[in-house]
């Protein structure tokens, strides 16, 4: 095949300026004060925001289950219709993450809102209103509304590789409904389901866009705590380098685990 | 109704989006038969072993097994049990849990099980697999296993769809001889699908000739090759010269300018037909001896004979024959009166 | 393939019911007129008006469209290269440059904005003034701005491109680039007569993907914009103030325009695929 | 509309220099050219010929994190009078040639020469204004309104209160609560405060800087602390909304617009000054935003609606009764915003179990992917 | 050397990873032959053939082409070209730019170009499919164009690696002959791969059997067929009894507690040696005219004729005979010396 390996260089002098020298810049921070000496404060200091980083982590957990829930049979329906009704409806599923997402999440604020149109809808019923909005719920739900492809797409990818045979011949030899679910489909949706909840957990644990505009800003999250120090009140970039560090450690764990290898992370791109 | 009926046919129709794909098929197959489909890609074949196996609902007709009706019966309570084509192995289990998932849904204590797999797996000649993952098993050994995932279950009829047809030449014709004995030391009912002529003669008791969603032929190998009921079953079973004739009368036949003597009766008088005869059927002698004169286009060594085509009569002949004779040389053919089938002319032909 | 249960329709139109109501509510809302998110007064047209003599969206959406550009031709240019020459590389010297190449893909992107952020004010502080007393100009990105938005967006997406153009790179029939040299091809002529005729769907379609990534883009932009901003950045300040429907009439623009670039690059597509599957069919009846 | 300002001042003089000024000021602080208002921006540029890149912010603190951060080359700020203090004494802001801006000598001598600004170099008064407390008439009982400050913390509004999203004016409305200092000068001041806050968050709803303009004028929330003028724009949007200024007293803010010293475009930045302090502009601002203005002659052109409204011209009782915000040391400064952080990321419900459950949740998955992982290495080992 | 040699291999050896793939192998081929290398897979035919077209470089050896050394030629300056096993199509251009791709390159005239191009898709059967999108061709159409292109060059030598390896059987028949007829049509040299035997046979002037990268025998099919030099060539062409013998001296041999007259000589005597006989080459006779006796334990009907198991003197022969003996029954069995092919035993067997 056509070789030629010089190519590769004005790739790998940018990647190093502009990925690699920025993380190690992070990390820089992270361990030195204002004055540049090191210092291990910073990092220490986070124990005070641990109720931030337990909230972060739970509300990312709920939303991914919640969307694994949701997109799991979803997927499979999908990857068992027709081939020209699939390429229809995975267009359909991605078509939402085409609007900017600021404007949906927006969007869910004149919904959720106590005087917003559920409410109204329910108050026809003589129901509620209740207090949607600003609860960690409505948090929940925007990460699921927004990243709910991230999930169905994977999930879809690998289940339209699975061979309706296979499922057949689980059928065949004696498997109902239930077992085919545990005994075949998920296990060998494994992969999906693991790119799919990285897909989702990541984004997830650092927004700070859903947090302010369907919390209210009363439940940060860790992305609100970081974007606080470096362009809000707080303005100290070695507490959010710190605060950078430690998400990027945890969300690096998260893949350690569940990303097989790098074709995977092709596929799903 | 016959006492060892296993699975009966009755009527069976199968749409596909409005296109029917099995034009009300019946069919009988008794127990401990070694059954073959046999037909063109696209006749209905896999169709009709997954309506036995309960993965389609005909639209109309019924299916009965040891006398019970199962048309509405879900795959997963019958006892029939089925070899994918593409063997569909679980690819996340090795070889032993893939011949125990079915057991394991029974719930089977542990060693009972353990005895039942490795027993199926001696069968099919896999002892030592156990632990392997299935990818990266041969095509032949991947068959074994789907075969032992299926046996073990100890099912009355096993349904293969094609079994063989991924697998190289050399290795098909081992596995024929593999599954029939398997067939044989079991003593279960075998409902195999294949397109390969040769293959539903080489195994089978029973071979069902199939084309367009409907049953063209039923009988046993040599039935079928030697009494071709249509020009159809005659061409898709080994080559044929296929010509049209007139018949004459009872026993005489019109055909290459030629009358010739037969052993078929019962046709109207001047009837046009279809006249069949078999490449290897041919007698080449010298011309003067010929009923019929030709001469010889195109030979082609084929290692065990030659075959040779034969301009005659303004018809290409495909003549094979241990003996060659050199291209463009006049040659003699004759037709034994037992070599001659005749047919009714069929709208396709 | 068996018809769906009306349980299964349900869970469907349920799911996708979620995705599209806030669309829907947006798109209703833009047609509404009064201010009023939640309440229907009557039909009007007039947020559409607004919207195109709204100047501060406008700049902001030709920032948006030229970053975009830009950034993404520069990305696919640079990806494509490199993917070659990935793809050249050594099994070990590879598998570390595509770890390094994830991390943008990986990390939360509120990671890649702050640390380019950091990057720059490093530069800034630090290296720019060293830099010019080496050159012997002046060296500086004086502040954010349109030069920080783009090194930033070319950042984020030329992995992308990488992992869009490599694999098809891998898949690429060894034995066309053969067949190529067979024929006569230099292994040069061969790379661009016969390869990257190839890749072109690839590429173009990286190219799509960094143009809506770009676009779409708001962290990232968020932290290394300066005073430039980009039409997600205006959004975002248009939803902390009196919010005007004028959101919701952009918003109503900019669902139709993507789903009109959908439907008619997927009409294309599908049109194609049905006219050779038609050729293909036709060819079969006739042996 | 044309414009009037006045003559003598050449505002032509950079027409052909292609000159981009950023302007970074507070959003909704400006009239804009809605509702048949001037917009100020268009008619400095069809004037003057330079073109102006107006983008907003909504605390002082961000403003201040963007500034020192190098992440804009900002021409004209309009950041708040203890900000304007903080800047002085880090030098970031340039000293103004006056020559340059005549009109600042309508700017009326009180805001001059403040505390922020001492000797009067560095800024030109924009606006100034009070803070108030904005309720929603059909959800607030007019006779809870004699709670002051305290309205802020009713558990009887639980849900339905707004909070300011920004450390110094909460902690400000928080002293005049407790009668502390609205300057602290002591960590204890401080920790008390929070405390204060902490017992508040309960019945806060979000805390919300410009959001709250749509949040109250839809009827989201009850109560809300805000700047006076904007209560004022939210009034005449939404009849229902009434504002008051708790009896307690009140923060007096002045804005004023300043140069940081990275600027490039100084003299166009100080005639971009000159032009806001130019009457029928001041006026033209005054009016659509609601604000009252420190420019002399302003007042006496407003309508009457607006220029008795106390809550934009207070009397000399209110006033006495309002301080202003002064520079706090570097250590009050970060205590405070230590103290915020820990505010806002403080939860009283169940941060018990919270932990040790999401760990369990995370040593699950660990060992989860861990084993599937080796099974994975190992059934490729064949 | 013969001086209308057009290619010849000298010592090839190539490695891929240290592992050896040809294995020091010599070859003459001679101008407008039709060659074929049949082997069994992963056998270095496809080496072989690349060996030639110059897309790898032999650790050793040398390749002549016309008399002059090419080992070190690249590909695009040799006058030669391929057709590679899935055809290999420019996808991005349509039927008449793939075929005209290689003059193109030549900056041939643009008149002269479609002249060619015309005549060359006439000469495959493709006219009026010069607009096409080389998708929506059959596989058989495909393969036609891959052949155009690489004629429309004039190539001296035409290397073609398993050309109708993807097709379907009846397709594949159809494009033999089309293959030969083109081959003869042009007059030129064609190196051709497969590893189907019938294909072999059927096609070619000189058929180069390989094995594991060294070269078993080089003939005309015929030759190959009928005198295969050792027990792999025999057992890889056609189906054979391979047993051992003990030749007791020139023309006699012993084998199956027999002796049996034969036409082989110059081995050593008491040699043991192996004894190939084709399955149809033994003759079923009433057991007391036989000169062996079996017990049938099998038949099959394969069509054209049986094939039988039997076992006699402890070996499992395979009869193939268009008579069947019934299983069970005793049969004798007769070989004439003609049909008896003996040779040194080799290691492997
Ligand atoms: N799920 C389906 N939907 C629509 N049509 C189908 C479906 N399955 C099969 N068909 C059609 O039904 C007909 C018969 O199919 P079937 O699979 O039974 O053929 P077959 O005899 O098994 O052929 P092959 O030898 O190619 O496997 C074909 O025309 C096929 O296109
Ligand atoms: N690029 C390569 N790298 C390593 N080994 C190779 C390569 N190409 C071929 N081989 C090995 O060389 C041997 C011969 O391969 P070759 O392709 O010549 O076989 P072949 O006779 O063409 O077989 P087939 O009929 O399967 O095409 C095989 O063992 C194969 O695994
Ligand atoms: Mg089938
Ligand atoms: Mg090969």
């Amino acid at each position: 095949m056509f070789k030629k390996r010089s190519l590769a260089a004005p790739y790998l002098v940018w990647m190093v300026a502009f990925i690699a020298v920025p993380l190690v810049i992070v990390v820089y921070f992270a361990f030195t004060d204002k004055t540049g000496a090191f210092t291990l404060e910073n990092i220490m200091s986070l124990g005070m925001y641990t109720t931030v980083f337990v909230r972060s982590i739970l509300l990312a957990i709920v939303a991914t289950v919640v969307c694994l829930v949701l997109a799991f049979p979803l997927s499979y329906m999908l990857s068992r219709m027709h081939t020209s009704t699939q390429s229809m409806m995975t267009m359909l599923v991605m078509l939402p993450m085409w609007m900017n997402f600021l404007l949906r999440t927006y969007a869910w604020m004149s919904l959720l809102e106590n005087n917003g149109l559920i409410n109204r809808f329910l108050g026809v019923f003589g129901i509620g209103p209740f207090q949607m909005i600003n609860t960690s719920g409505a948090v929940v739900l925007g990460m699921v509304y927004n990243y709910l492809p991230y999930m169905i797409l994977p999930l879809y990818t690998i289940m339209v590789k699975i061979d309706s045979s296979v499922i057949e011949a689980a059928q065949d030899l004696g498997a109902n409904m239930f077992s085919v679910l545990f005994r075949v489909l998920i296990p060998l949706s494994m992969d999906g389901i693991t790119t799919g909840i990285t897909m989702v957990f990541v984004p997830s644990i650092s927004t700070f866009i859903i947090s302010r505009m369907l919390g209210g800003g009363s439940n940060l999250l860790i992305g609100d705590l970081i974007e606080l120090q470096f362009l809000g009140n707080s303005y100290n970039y070695n507490l959010g380098s710190a605060m950078s560090l430690v998400l990027m450690v945890i969300v690096l764990m998260c893949m350690s685990f569940t990303t097989a290898d790098t074709e995977e992370m092709e596929a799903m791109v | 109704m016959d006492n060892n009926l296993i699975v009966s046919l009755k009527n069976i129709v199968v749409d596909f989006d409005g296109q029917t794909v099995l034009t009300g098929l019946s069919l009988d197959i008794h127990d401990k038969e070694f059954v073959t489909f046999l037909g063109p890609s696209g006749c209905g074949k896999t169709t009709t072993l997954r309506v036995i196996g309960g993965f389609i609902e005909p639209k109309s007709g019924n299916v009965f097994f040891d006398g019970k009706d199962i048309t509405r019966l879900p795959p997963y309570k019958r006892h029939v049990n089925t070899v994918f084509q593409k063997y569909a192995l679980f690819p996340h289990l090795n070889v032993f849990e893939n011949v125990a998932f079915g057991l394991r849904l029974q719930k089977m204590d542990e060693k009972e099980l353990r005895k039942r797999v490795l027993e199926m797996l001696e069968l099919v000649g896999l002892k030592g697999f156990e632990r392997r993952n299935t990818l990266t098993l041969s095509g032949g050994q991947q068959q074994r296993v789907a075969i032992a995932r299926a046996l073990v279950n100890h099912p009355r009829v096993l349904l293969l769809d094609e079994p063989l047809g991924a697998l190289d030449l050399k290795l098909r014709k081992e596995m024929q001889i593999e599954l029939k004995r398997i067939q044989q030391s079991l003593d279960i009912t075998f409902i195999y699908v294949t397109h390969d002529q040769e293959e539903a003669l080489t195994m089978s008791d029973t071979v069902v000739v199939m084309n367009k969603g409907a049953i063209q032929q039923i009988g046993s190998p040599q039935d079928i090759y030697n009494e071709p009921e249509n020009a159809f079953v005659a061409d898709f079973i080994g080559e044929s010269n296929i010509i049209d004739g007139i018949m004459q009368r009872d026993f005489y036949v019109e055909f290459a300018g030629q009358e010739f003597v037969c052993v078929d009766k019962g046709f109207e008088r001047n009837e046009i037909v279809e006249v069949i005869v078999r490449p290897e059927d041919i007698q080449i002698v010298p011309p003067i001896q010929g009923q019929i004169t030709g001469i010889v286009e195109n030979v082609i060594f084929k290692g065990v004979h030659f075959e040779m085509h034969v301009k005659a009569a303004n018809t290409e002949w495909i003549i094979q024959s241990t003996q060659a004779a050199p291209v463009g040389e006049m040659i003699g053919m004759r037709i034994g009166p037992d070599e001659i089938h005749i047919m009714h002319r069929t709208e396709e032909s | 393939m068996r018809k769906m249960r009306w349980y299964q329709r349900v869970y469907m139109v349920a799911i996708f019911g979620f995705l599209y109501i806030p669309i829907a509510v947006l798109i209703a809302f833009s047609f509404n007129e009064s201010k009023s998110r939640t309440v229907f007064t009557n039909f009007t047209f007039n947020w559409y008006k607004n919207l195109f003599s709204n100047e501060m969206i406008l700049k902001s959406l030709a920032v948006s469209l030229v970053i975009a550009f830009i950034s993404a031709t520069v990305a696919t240019v640079l990806g494509t290269t490199a993917a070659i020459g990935i793809n050249s590389l050594k099994k070990r010297t590879r598998t570390v440059v595509m770890g390094i190449s994830y991390v943008p893909v990986i990390d939360p992107e509120i990671i890649t904005g702050v640390s380019m952020m950091l990057l720059f004010v490093v530069f800034n502080t630090q290296i720019s003034s060293v830099l010019s007393s080496i050159l012997g100009f002046e060296v500086s990105m004086n502040s954010f701005g349109i030069t920080t938005l783009l090194i930033a967006h070319i950042t984020f997406n030329v992995p992308y491109v990488i992992f869009s153009v490599g694999p098809k790179l891998r898949q690429l029939d060894r034995h066309v680039y053969e067949a190529a040299l067979d024929l006569g091809c230099n292994p040069r002529q061969a790379f661009f007569k016969v390869v990257l005729p190839e890749l072109t769907p690839a590429i173009f379609s990286s190219f799509l993907i960094c143009l809506t990534y770009s676009i779409d883009d708001f962290i990232i932009s968020y932290f290394t914009s300066g005073t430039v901003q980009t039409l997600p950045i205006a959004i975002y300040s248009m939803t902390k103030k009196k919010v005007s429907p004028e959101i919701n009439a952009l918003s109503a623009i900019m669902f139709a325009v993507i789903l009109s670039i959908i439907l008619v690059s997927n009409g294309i597509d599908s049109r194609r695929e049905k006219r050779l599957s038609r050729a293909a069919r036709a060819e079969e009846g006739k042996l | 509309a044309e414009v009037d300002v006045k003559s003598g001042y050449d505002y032509t003089r950079f027409k052909n220099d292609k000159i981009t000024l950023n302007v970074y000021n507070w959003g909704e602080y400006i009239s804009n050219g809605n509702d048949d208002s001037v917009d100020v921006i268009d008619e400095f540029q069809k004037l003057t010929g330079i073109t102006v890149n107006y983008t907003t912010f909504d605390t002082n603190e961000s403003l201040y994190a963007k500034l020192k951060s190098g992440g804009g080359n900002y021409d004209v700020i309009i950041p708040s009078d203890y900000m304007i203090g903080k800047m002085v004494k880090e030098d970031m802001l340039a000293e103004l040639d006056f020559a340059n801006i005549p009109n600042a000598s309508l700017i009326g001598d009180s805001y001059k020469k403040s505390d922020y600004d001492s000797e009067n170099k560095y800024s030109v008064a924009y606006m100034w204004g009070l803070i108030g407390i904005v309720y929603n008439k059909t959800m607030v009982d007019e006779g809870d309104l004699a709670e002051g400050w305290g309205l802020l913390w009713d558990e009887q509004y639980a849900g339905q209160i707004l909070m300011f999203n920004n450390s110094r004016d909460a902690f400000g409305i928080t002293s005049m609560l407790i009668g502390s200092e609205i300057n602290p000068t002591a960590q204890a001041e401080i920790d008390a405060c929070a405390e204060k806050l902490k017992a508040q968050k309960s019945v806060v709803q979000a805390y919300v800087m410009d959001e709250i303009f749509d949040k109250m004028g839809g009827g989201e929330a009850a109560l809300a602390p805000y700047y006076a003028g904007d209560g004022i724009t939210m009034m005449q949007d939404n009849p229902d909304l009434g504002m008051f200024i708790p009896q307690e007293g009140s923060n007096l803010y002045i804005d004023a617009m300043c140069i940081p010293k990275t600027s490039k475009n100084k003299q166009a930045a100080e005639m971009f000054i000159n032009f806001m302090c130019e009457t029928s502009i001041a006026l033209a601002n005054a009016e659509y935003i609601c604000y009252s203005s420190p420019q002399i002659e302003v007042p006496a052109l407003l309508d009457e609606e607006y220029s008795q409204n106390p809550m934009m011209y207070p009397d000399e009782d209110m006033l006495s009764r309002c301080t202003t915000y002064s520079v706090l040391s570097d250590e009050i400064n970060s205590a405070m915003d230590l103290a915020w952080s820990e505010v806002r990321s403080f939860d009283t419900s169940g941060n018990g179990w919270l932990m040790p459950v999401a760990l369990v949740l995370m040593l699950a998955i660990s060992i989860f992917g861990f084993v599937r992982k080796w099974k994975k290495e190992h059934r490729n080992d064949y």
